[in-house]
């Protein structure tokens, strides 16, 4: 992972040949993140939303931090949030904790064919879910279950998803964890890389051409941003100043490749966005208070007709790629408990407790009662069937929805099939 | 033909405020070719604009803003110039209506001048269609006439799925039928020239007869209509020429149709060959028509080669060759 | 299977310095696969590395090494992600060598796993082969068993033109022949499961008769190879079955050698059907067959749909629609 | 055209809806270009090629300068060349310009079906050339034919391939202007615009592998900066510290499209570097001095080891796009007169002149007989054959080189085809 410090540990060649980057553990080492210097929480200034971009570069190379390793909110980026909020929060990521420990769960039991977690990355799209508003267009990869959580959509539908079960709205058509839903602002996972990213930018111009107040957030891997899609969001939210915000959540990991194989050795991910004229900010994606924070300053300026903002969330993915990966194979075991940016949700619980709006009881309690909510949502959701057993949609409906109209080859083609 | 495709677009920016118009230099220039002439100062600057050169860009823009509810009608520059632009089309806009389940699609409009004649080279003249009708969730229309592609175009445009609208460009100024080396003919006075000012469609996936015959029937869309209509009457083949217009979907009904009563088909486009639209035309016809089938099915197409800049002649597939096809398919 | 590709890269990395192998996970980690397992630590981190998530680029650096005299091997993850490199594939890889008059080609290898039968989805389980088949200047390649892969990659490796080597990825451990409800079979004790350990090469464009028979010909690759194994034996029509192993150079001799002997011709694969390859399969039998030809050109393929998750095993072509199609085409 | 100041006029938005960039100047309009200001030749300084890239960010928005108004080289970044090799580059700088009003002439007449210049742009390529080995490896675009001149390449060959005529070594395959010269590494140029960028990174790659001493140099125009191509080359480039100069020519336009649909009115291109840790310096392209002087600084620092830079070329595109163009309809006709960067090929006359090692009459008879060796050359190209007239090569010739040996379906083809 890149330095914090603008650049100064930037790698420098020494191998006469071609230079491979590499990561600084692999299996059989001790990680020691101690040469990680991070800006203490408070230490970044806050600009003011209509800020020119040229004046805060610099953003791109520091890391935004509300909370201190004492549970303390500090700084100007505080987005000083009443309890309840961060509550709402607490609870949103505690219950996607748990909908990933039960999904991995019945995936192990054949009862779905993959899954993917976002163990340590929950502020990310917990954060992020509560600064936008619940119209505003989210673009998501595979990882920000979360914001379909925060926003309150029912488990039992993406349970279905994953299992696709008659009570798949997607119909079995698509692979666990490629949610859809429309209703929730939350558009349809695509499984090639980046492709969401310049769509994004789409759907924000077209709601800037409409005078709109809606504006798009999107997100993409480290590792994902070395695809072309990536530029071209850069490229036509500067062209056309749209009102999106392009997250990069940086979890130090795409597969078993380290961030500097997409370039994350040279520089931030942030600091793609300079180039573009694009405010572009790093924050601690562990902090969900930073992260709501930078969240609400770049919707902020969307809304306002201000343009597009880049967020690099510094993150860590604290488990496997998928349940097809076995990190040990590449990294450390002990590397993610060595990550020296925490557990967002321990960090927030940690907070409310400081603020004395929140106990250890209580964080016991919560952790049952959604681990209970999760299982009972489970036991509907097998109930109309799983991918092994029990009802499915009729196979027919396959050919449907090719196109609108079904055209006379499908016809045939259903007809041959005998479905 | 280029002025009935302006016209489309300007009764689409008219009648549907959704409608929005981009591409490289469509602007305030009017594009390369004049397709968007006069558009921008009709309709304003942020319904038709000039786009970053950037195809892969251009098209997820056209799906993130089908997906707000726009409808987006994009220009690529050349057909060459497609497949930056590939991941998005065939990954994304084909499939967002099966993935979502009905949840989200992709009613855009992908206009692009293909195909050769006009000495551009293998990076001007490229006639991509047979990759993309390979790809289940993508149309692929093809015009031959003033009067069809306006008609075609306002169909696509109002299509909520992804088209894929491929013009011929050596037919923008006239009905080109492959003898390079007569007078350029232009299309004033020809009949399918006659160009409504207003709102009308063509429907998709209908094809053309734009001439009977009993002897054998030519499949053919695009500049090769032309060029059949030319071979036909100087072989004096009572060829049934059949104009597909749309590729996918594909009016088998009117395929089999001719070709069981003519018995011999002959297939013929400019794009290479293997594997091109024409192996699928075959396929079908012999599936269809087996035994109604006096002859093999013939293809007449652009050879396996890029498109040869100074043999431009020599590898566009004209009357000559069409013609000799026709007659060795009438002989056998 | 895997192994067998491992060693043709292992091979090819030992006797040929210019042989650089990368893609996304093959270098530490030795491929989600495992197919590069092992080659980083035996040939060195600047000759077996990882590559960012960047098909293009990965495509673009290849042809530039290319260039530069060497002969890269490029893994793109799953073949459902090989479109962000169409560009420079079809644009510059194919018609690099043409375009210069054979100053500069493209002798690269792009390896990627194709087709479904692993819960994939969509986007785990195409077989995009159609589409680059119909580009001129590229060659494709698709193995169905573990001597081939590892035969056909090292000729592929060597070969100066550019090479699409899809590796069915159902075929990775076993040799699977579509009941996906009987138990798993592994390559262990199959015939063409004998890999020799040093170099050797199975030559391009040369299909190879599996199963000798009278009464029909098969044409299958990769996984299908397999399937219609299993079609013959359980539908006791005495098939002559090919595995094509190179679909471009096609191997047409023993397409039409077989078909005419038999008279009879099923065309199968995996792809969507519509222009897949089995098109152009079809449009050459009847072509260089049609008065040997007694019943038409079947095709089992892949519906035109996209690869349906929970329905894949009513998308894929297994042995019970080939048998079916076997027993139509025998019967007409 | 975006400020050179960094950023400090990046355009803020006020329109409520879709922000559409719009060039200054349109048809009938006065172009007036008092509004950017230039530093002044010399006041960039000139950091040791080994410099940490982080710390000389500004260069990407400053504007390197060596030649002032009264002719005079100045500054840190004065490459110091003798005079013979100043006039070895206004000498190719001459011939490209003559060159190119012959090919034009000739394309009116009918006698090719296209043609490109790179008029006021001279510098850009001939610079880049001399500051280069020979055996560097030039990964061009069409508007750097000064790179075969500045390389002593034939003429004829040129013509040749122009007129795709019986002596056109790419054998009438390639429309006009589409050169290759394996021998002058000089690259195929592609009429897929990008393409080249990311394969000169692949070329460097493999150098560098080899641990030779050759480097890639390519280039790309402002509006390609948009294609993804750009984006494959600074992320492989920064990855894996590829020894190769990216150049970027800003000629301000784009056939009709002002730079500002490329995105350069939110910040400058070469800043799109920055978020590689790719040292970024912009350039006076029509300085000759300025050229050399970056161009040798990101050579030396490829051939150390020490990875990629990135280069903007600030320059004007003089004349329309092509042949097939006509610049009058999208922008004033006084816009090129306008341009305060002047002609590349008069600064450097008025250098060597103010250096006392040319004359007025010196000028103008190499001015002649240049003319009249491209006259020369274009008589014995046109021995050879026009596209229109005379010799040709076998049109059979077409069917070969698709593959290294002509596979059994392009044999029955070309029988097929009666050639
Ligand atoms: C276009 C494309 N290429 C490759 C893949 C295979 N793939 C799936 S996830 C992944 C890693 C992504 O890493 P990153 O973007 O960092 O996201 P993360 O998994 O860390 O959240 C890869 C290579 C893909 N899905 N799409
Ligand atoms: C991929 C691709 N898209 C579009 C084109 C059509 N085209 C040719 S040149 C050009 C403009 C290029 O502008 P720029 O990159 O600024 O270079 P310049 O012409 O100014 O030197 C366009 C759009 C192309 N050749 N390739
Ligand atoms: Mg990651
Ligand atoms: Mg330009």
């Amino acid at each position: 992972m890149h330095d914090t410090e603008s650049g100064s540990q930037a790698l420098r060649r020494n191998d006469p040949g071609l230079h491979i980057p590499e990561p600084a553990f692999r299996p059989g080492d001790q990680p020691d993140f101690s040469g990680i210097s991070l800006p203490p929480a408070g230490a970044v200034a806050r600009p003011s939303v209509d800020i020119d971009p040229s004046a805060i570069r610099e953003l791109a190379f520091s890391l935004i931090r509300v909370l201190d390793e004492g549970g303390h909110a500090r700084g100007e980026w505080d987005p000083q949030l009443p309890a309840d909020v961060l509550i709402r929060g607490l609870r949103a990521m505690m219950l996607t904790r748990a909908y990933d420990q039960r999904m991995v769960r019945v995936q192990r039991q054949g009862k779905s064919s993959f899954y993917m977690k976002c163990t340590g990355e929950e502020a990310v799209a917990v954060a992020a879910a509560l600064a936008l508003r619940r119209d505003d267009m989210c673009f998501p990869t595979y990882r920000q279950q979360g914001l379909l959580l925060a926003r309150d959509w029912p488990l039992i539908d993406m349970m279905n998803q994953v299992y696709s079960n008659s009570g798949d709205r997607l119909k079995g058509r698509q692979m666990p964890v490629f949610y859809s839903s429309r209703e929730a602002g939350f558009f349809s996972i695509s499984g090639n890389l980046g492709t969401q990213y310049s769509q994004a930018v789409g759907w924000a111009m077209a709601s800037a051409a409409d005078g709109g107040s809606r504006i798009a957030a999107a997100w993409i891997g480290d590792g994902a941003t070395a695809e072309g899609d990536f530029h071209y969001a850069l490229t036509f939210a500067s062209v056309y100043q749209a009102p999106v915000v392009l997250n990069i959540v940086n979890n130090q990991w795409a597969i078993s490749s380290f961030a500097g194989i997409a370039g994350g050795e040279q520089s931030t991910f942030a600091s793609r966005g300079i180039g573009f004229g694009i405010p572009s900010l790093r924050v601690d994606g562990n902090d969900f208070l930073a992260v709501f924070a930078v969240t609400a300053w770049a919707a902020e300026r969307a809304r306002a007709g201000l343009g597009p903002t880049l967020i690099e969330l510094f993150t860590y993915r604290a488990d496997g790629h998928s349940t097809s990966d076995d990190p040990t194979r590449y990294r450390p075991t002990t590397e993610p408990s060595a990550w020296p940016l925490g557990d967002p949700i321990e960090r927030l619980r940690d907070h409310l407790v400081t603020l004395g709006a929140w106990s250890i009881e209580q964080h016991s309690t919560l952790e049952q009662e959604l681990a209970e909510a999760v299982r009972a949502a489970g036991k509907e959701a097998e109930a109309l069937g799983t991918l092994k057993d029990g009802p499915r949609i009729p196979a027919a409906s396959f050919f449907e929805q090719v196109y609108k109209d079904m055209p006379p080859h499908l016809v045939r083609q259903l007809r041959e099939s005998g479905l | 033909m280029i002025e009935a495709i302006n016209s489309a677009m300007d009764v689409a920016l008219t009648q549907d405020p959704q409608v929005m118009v981009f591409g490289q230099d469509v602007g305030y220039f009017g594009g390369v070719f004049r397709a968007t002439e006069g558009l921008q100062r009709r309709h304003g600057r942020d319904r038709v604009f000039d786009a970053p050169i950037s195809e892969g860009g251009i098209v997820a823009v056209a799906v993130g803003m089908g997906a707000y509810g726009k409808r987006p009608v994009v220009e690529i520059q050349f057909a060459d110039y497609i497949y930056p632009a590939t991941d998005q089309l065939i990954s994304e806009a084909a499939r967002m209506r099966y993935r979502t389940a009905g949840e989200w699609w992709s009613p855009i409009t992908v206009r692009s001048p293909y195909g050769g004649g006009i000495f551009g080279g293998q990076t001007h003249s490229q006639s991509p269609e047979g990759i993309f009708t390979h790809v289940a969730g993508l149309k692929t229309v093809i015009p031959s006439n003033p009067y069809d592609a306006k008609g075609l175009l306002v169909a696509a445009i109002e299509d909520d799925d992804p088209v894929l609208f491929f013009e011929p460009k050596r037919l923008y100024n006239g009905p080109f039928d492959g003898h390079h080396d007569r007078p350029v003919r232009n299309w004033s006075g020809h009949p399918d020239a006659q160009v409504p000012q207003g709102h009308y469609r063509v429907e998709l996936g209908k094809a053309r007869v734009m001439r009977e015959g009993r002897d054998v029937t030519v499949l053919a869309y695009g500049t090769m209509v032309h060029v059949a209509l030319a071979a036909a009457e100087e072989t004096g083949i009572d060829a049934e020429i059949l104009d597909l217009r749309t590729l996918i979907p594909l009016d088998l009904d009117a395929i089999v149709r001719s070709v069981k009563r003519t018995g011999r088909c002959v297939v013929v486009h400019e794009a290479t060959r293997t594997c091109g639209f024409g192996a699928e035309l075959s396929a079908l016809v012999q599936e269809h028509c087996f035994f109604h089938l006096e002859a093999p099915v013939e293809r007449v197409t652009g050879w396996d080669t890029p498109y040869p800049h100074a043999f431009e002649w020599d590898y566009f597939p004209g009357p000559a060759r069409l013609a000799a096809a026709l007659r060795k398919c009438v002989d056998t």
